[in-house]
């Protein structure tokens, strides 16, 4: 079956109101907008007003009250229009979201689901494009998932749903328009395991959501010059699957991480250090790292574009770490 | 001394209830008290002394399914929604006996069985999930209550805002209790609110909203009746301004450099249990060896329930890394089953 | 055709002064739209067509010094206030010689020269802001006034509240402008505020407060230069709630499913500039050469300015690093000395 | 001069007060209350109520006006009680703050600084315990700072007041009652450099805020031991003087990253990531990492010190890092 990024994320909202009466979905604009991604578009005549939901502009109060439908019994997804406005709700998200299990000493598990737009690329300026996914994966208590592929935007949704503590998802907005194929009968995936998406044994690169397509990209070209790479989609940034990295880098015994959060402090610093922990005796080079520059993102095309990865830049790091000798 | 507005006590023995209810958290909290001086409880300690007809009035509203979700200075709440008072001071002990398995501390108690969602130490951070809550009864279909206290301090937060806006908005079964006792800390009300009349404020949301003086625990027994009347028979959220008093410092820590000694000693004179009692007493309700036997049993309650958090113990520090996440299911701990919070709903109440 | 309320144009040459704002507002926007089709422009673009009258009326009593915050609906607000078409439309090209340098583009127009501070693209983001400025402004006993224009649909958020409450608490010279037109996005005031009097909701802060037609020029001017005169001469915030209407989708990816397009004629028929100009041509007071010369003037200016963004160069992606903190003061730019924000301060105005 | 690292503070802020009148402290509780740590007691009597301002419990709101009023010219110095309660103004602080500079071309600095108390240690629990100094440190815009020692307590502000762009002061909670002496004449110190406390050639400590003095104490007990190392104090987390950390690392070849943050994400993540790239073919050893265990932080007194780090934690680390060879 053809299909959009978009496409499948709505199937995925659509299969899980059908499958449970409880799952209802929330946010600004969901409902007669029809999504500022357009991604609930037609849910609203399907399911109505109540389980398609839309908010004020509230966004600590309309989080905070999908916790609270969470805690009395429902299985709410709340969209957050995008991660950046998600600043507004963070109280709710670490202080209530990802705490009230361990402070209630087990007895408040808290099953909601947080989808947000995420990341830059698209002339939106410093304020509208952050990729802080692998900001928020720094929360113990949260569990933070980032579909890259088309099986992914359409699995992981319902395998979240199940999960009985919360869970952000982060959709990236340069992904929704990508295309492709995907089986009649896709359905849930599982949200532990990090996916190796290309096999080579000259190098390991891992990423993850908006990056994906770049890097496997880049792994192409780099065949070409015969460097042959794993490539690794994290898929889930909390709790990382360092198995799946370790394996790999005990192999080839050089990394590059790619993503799109500024340099210090991304979660590409957390990757880098835990290979550097844990495969420090196997690694031939330092571990590189590409990532945003850590400047605000500026709206001209031209400087946006010099800010974020780029598949010469992935390429130059992976030859970097090739030519290393350690 | 002055005596309640409702001098009316039609049913001694529901009065003599009431005022059992507000000596409980008392006495709960004299020991609280004593017990931190004494390093038994460490951390933040917020007392409700002067306050407790708040909680002993509307709780004595709530059916047993309902919810109820309150702030870091809820002892009292804990307690008179049916938490034990041995489970309240383990878990201020810190140990493995106590409500949250001394995870919570004083400012974090929380029971699945009453359907008590806290003890939240952020300040308007609770008024989201109440909203929540009682939107999943209205989407149940259930005709449940959530009743939701907090101090006047949060009446500034955002938080407060996009909540009243949002219960008021979708008509949701929240009772907002605000527990008006004039000061967030130092800060008194005049210094943080452009409009005091915190009444008038939330009914600015299309709320219907009325001030109680929150010293007489038959006025706010009333009030809220007809309140949670209202909201659980579907007429919308509804909002008390409780006025109320804190006689001891905001915490352990506060020098109370911002009020005067004689303004607290006015506001004693209203002592809610006092108040209660010389009422009880004038009209003859209240025998002496009555009272005696009353404080008797309540002292009796909270020594029980010293002893039993004396002789708790700590829960290992093998089990520190438990509650992150959920249990596997596998693990068959029940508190972590996929039903979530769905699961124990079955089981409340 | 319905006309003005207030039909009495006593001043011609400001009628037309008026009229001429609001038209150049409106010519730069249909040229952002053709430039957006033709990809010279690129991100959101949010266009304010329909609305001309709110800023037009409201920029006319201010002072050069007085401050101004808006949203990321702005190019009117940032024209009007003196930001020139050029600077506008080159910043949207991503140019150097954009009022920002390329790097804010259509939602982030700022400049220091005449007191604009954005452009903010968080809804309700610059209400703290305005607040600030004023207390700044309070503090240093200037008699300045800061003009804080934002939708409708911010006052739901928690930052409107707690602006409302600090401008009000602290009596700060603040002009809050609300620029109700309905909708924010696809979503209606009565699916968004249980009270839907927005200038009510205001003068619950105890805030002076009131509503205003946003189509027509006069009527605004009029009421902001009442506000304005009572906030200046120390009568703390003042809110004028300005019924608008936007005529265009929210921004360049709406399909505009949830409003009818009869309710959208129905509004133009209250277009701000159509209103003034048959008012004044009723009157006589708008001849047809006059009004030929105007327009033909407005897209002069336009032109000129579609022409000062063409031949625009690139920032060099040398300086992508530069402004993420200020300069060191060795480079002598200027614009990052220690006197930051303060050392600006002489030169506005 | 005998004093503690709360009266260094207040002897800043009184300082600060006093030689620029475009400075102001606002905040919750910070006058009529003496500040919630009774760093601000005394000065409302002495500015009064205009210069030392209580503010509503409106986070957002009064870190916003600050912004604002750093626009317009003054000097703010506001107060968070806790970075607990930062969250709720994260928005003001990240897309306003750190952004303004660069998204007005250069136009509108915000000279801003925002203090706010951090850490654990004293059985608040999971609300009021967070450690979030070195996330913020991911922010570009912001610098970010924590006094560690009496000196930095007194100096570091003015320095900061006089920095075109934002900053951000965190005090951990546990330093207030930090007694010792302090020059009569102390006053600005730099906040570009991190500072070497202790020296030794067998191994580098690196840490800052509330864990130094557990740092200084494991550095003395390994000295008993026979293994002596440099202490690093970073001061500065953003931006990071990666420079001193790598002379260090250059000579002793192993490295022990000490912070209180959650492990994952953490400030550490990024010291490692960078010594691993910077000095990879220096290093002996993994640079090993003690930070708190990724649970929120519980009230329970024996719970809560296992989850931090301890004198104990980073001296075993430190045997680790000696005893490995690369
Ligand atoms: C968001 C937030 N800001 C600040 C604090 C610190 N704090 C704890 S209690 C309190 C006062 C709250 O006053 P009020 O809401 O009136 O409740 P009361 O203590 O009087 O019962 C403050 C400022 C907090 N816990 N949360
Ligand atoms: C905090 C926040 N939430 C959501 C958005 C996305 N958004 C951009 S504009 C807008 C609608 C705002 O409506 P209103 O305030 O009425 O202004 P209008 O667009 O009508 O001028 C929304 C939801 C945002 N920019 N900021
Ligand atoms: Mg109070
Ligand atoms: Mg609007």
């Amino acid at each position: 079956m053809k299909t959009t990024y978009r496409e499948a994320m709505r199937a995925a909202l659509r299969d899980a109101m059908q499958r449970d009466e409880r799952v209802f979905l929330m946010g600004e604009d969901v409902g007669r907008y029809g999504g500022s991604f357009a991604v609930s578009l037609g849910l609203l005549e399907e399911f109505g007003p109540e389980r398609i939901r839309d908010t004020p502009l509230s966004e600590s109060g309309f989080v905070g009250a999908g916790i609270g439908s969470a805690l009395g019994g429902m299985r709410p997804v709340v969209e957050i229009m995008t991660v950046n406005f998600s600043l507004l709700a963070l109280d709710q998200i670490i202080n209530n979201a990802a705490t009230l299990l361990h402070m209630s000493g087990g007895q408040f598990n808290v099953p909601i689901v947080i989808r947000m737009t995420t990341g830059a690329g698209r002339q939106l300026g410093a304020q509208h494009s952050h990729s802080l996914e692998g900001w928020y994966a720094h929360i113990p208590g949260l569990r933070i998932l980032a579909p890259a592929t088309l099986a992914d935007a359409r699995g992981m949704l319902w395998t979240a749903l199940q999960d009985p503590d919360p869970v952000l998802i982060f959709e990236h907005g340069s992904l929704y328009n990508v295309a492709g194929e995907l089986d009649d009968d896709a359905g849930a995936v599982d949200i532990d395991k990090a996916a190796v998406l290309r096999h080579g044994d000259g190098l390991t690169l891992v990423t993850y959501g908006g990056t994906l397509p770049m890097v496997l990209e880049a792994a192409d070209l780099l065949a070409a010059e015969g460097i042959e790479a794993d490539v690794i989609d994290l898929r889930t940034l909390r709790p990382l699957d360092a198995h799946t990295i370790m394996d790999s880098v005990a192999r080839t015994h050089r990394a590059v991480v790619v993503d799109e959060g500024w340099r210090s402090g991304s979660i590409s610093a957390e990757i880098a250090a835990r290979i550097c922990e844990q495969a420090f005796f196997d690694l031939d080079a330092p571990v590189e790292r590409v990532c945003s520059l850590e400047v605000p993102v500026p709206y001209a095309k031209h400087l946006e574009q010099a800010a974020l990865p780029s598949v010469e830049r992935v390429m130059a790091a992976a030859r970097r770490a090739v030519g290393a000798n350690g | 001394m002055s005596t309640l507005r409702n001098p009316a006590i039609r049913d001694q023995e529901h009065a003599l209830h009431l005022l059992r209810q507000m000596l409980r958290v008392r006495r709960l909290e004299e020991k609280c008290i004593e017990l931190y001086s004494a390093a038994k409880i460490r951390g933040f300690l917020h007392v409700y002394i002067g306050e407790e007809a708040v909680a002993a009035g509307v709780m004595e509203t709530l059916a047993p399914d309902d919810a109820v979700v309150a702030t870091y200075r809820e002892h009292g709440h804990a307690l008179l929604r049916g938490v034990s008072a041995g489970a309240i001071l383990a878990e201020m002990y810190g140990h493995a006996e106590g409500c949250c398995r001394g995870r919570g501390g004083s400012m974090h108690l929380f029971d699945a069985e009453a359907r008590f969602y806290g003890g939240n130490a952020i300040v308007a951070g609770g008024l989201p999930l109440a909203v929540g809550l009682a939107l999943a009864d209205r989407m149940a279909g259930r005709q449940r209550v959530t009743a939701c206290f907090f101090g006047e301090g949060a009446v500034a937060e955002g938080e407060f805002h996009e909540s009243m806006n949002l219960a008021a908005l979708w008509q949701l079964p929240v009772l907002f209790c605000c527990e008006n006792n004039l000061y967030a800390m130092g800060t008194a009300l005049g210094r943080s609110e452009s409009q005091t009349d915190i009444a008038l404020k939330a009914a600015g949301y299309e709320i219907s909203a009325w001030a109680v003086d929150g010293m007489d625990v038959l006025a706010v027994e009333e009030a809220a009746r007809r309140a949670v009347d209202a909201v659980r028979s579907g007429g919308g959220p509804h909002f008390l301004e409780l006025r109320t008093y804190r006689f001891r410092a905001h915490s352990m820590f506060d020098p109370e450099l911002y009020r005067e000694k004689a303004e607290v000693s006015r506001w004693m004179e209203r002592d809610p249990i006092s108040l209660l009692q010389g009422t009880m007493q004038a009209a003859g309700q209240l025998p002496e060896d009555t009272w005696a036997a009353l404080a008797a049993d309540v002292d009796a309650e909270i020594s029980t329930a010293v002893g039993f958090a004396e002789n708790g113990t700590p829960e290992p520090v093998s089990e520190l890394m438990r509650f992150v996440y959920s249990d596997p299911p596998e693990a068959g701990s029940g508190a972590a089953t996929a039903g979530g919070g769905g699961g124990k709903e079955g089981a409340a109440g």
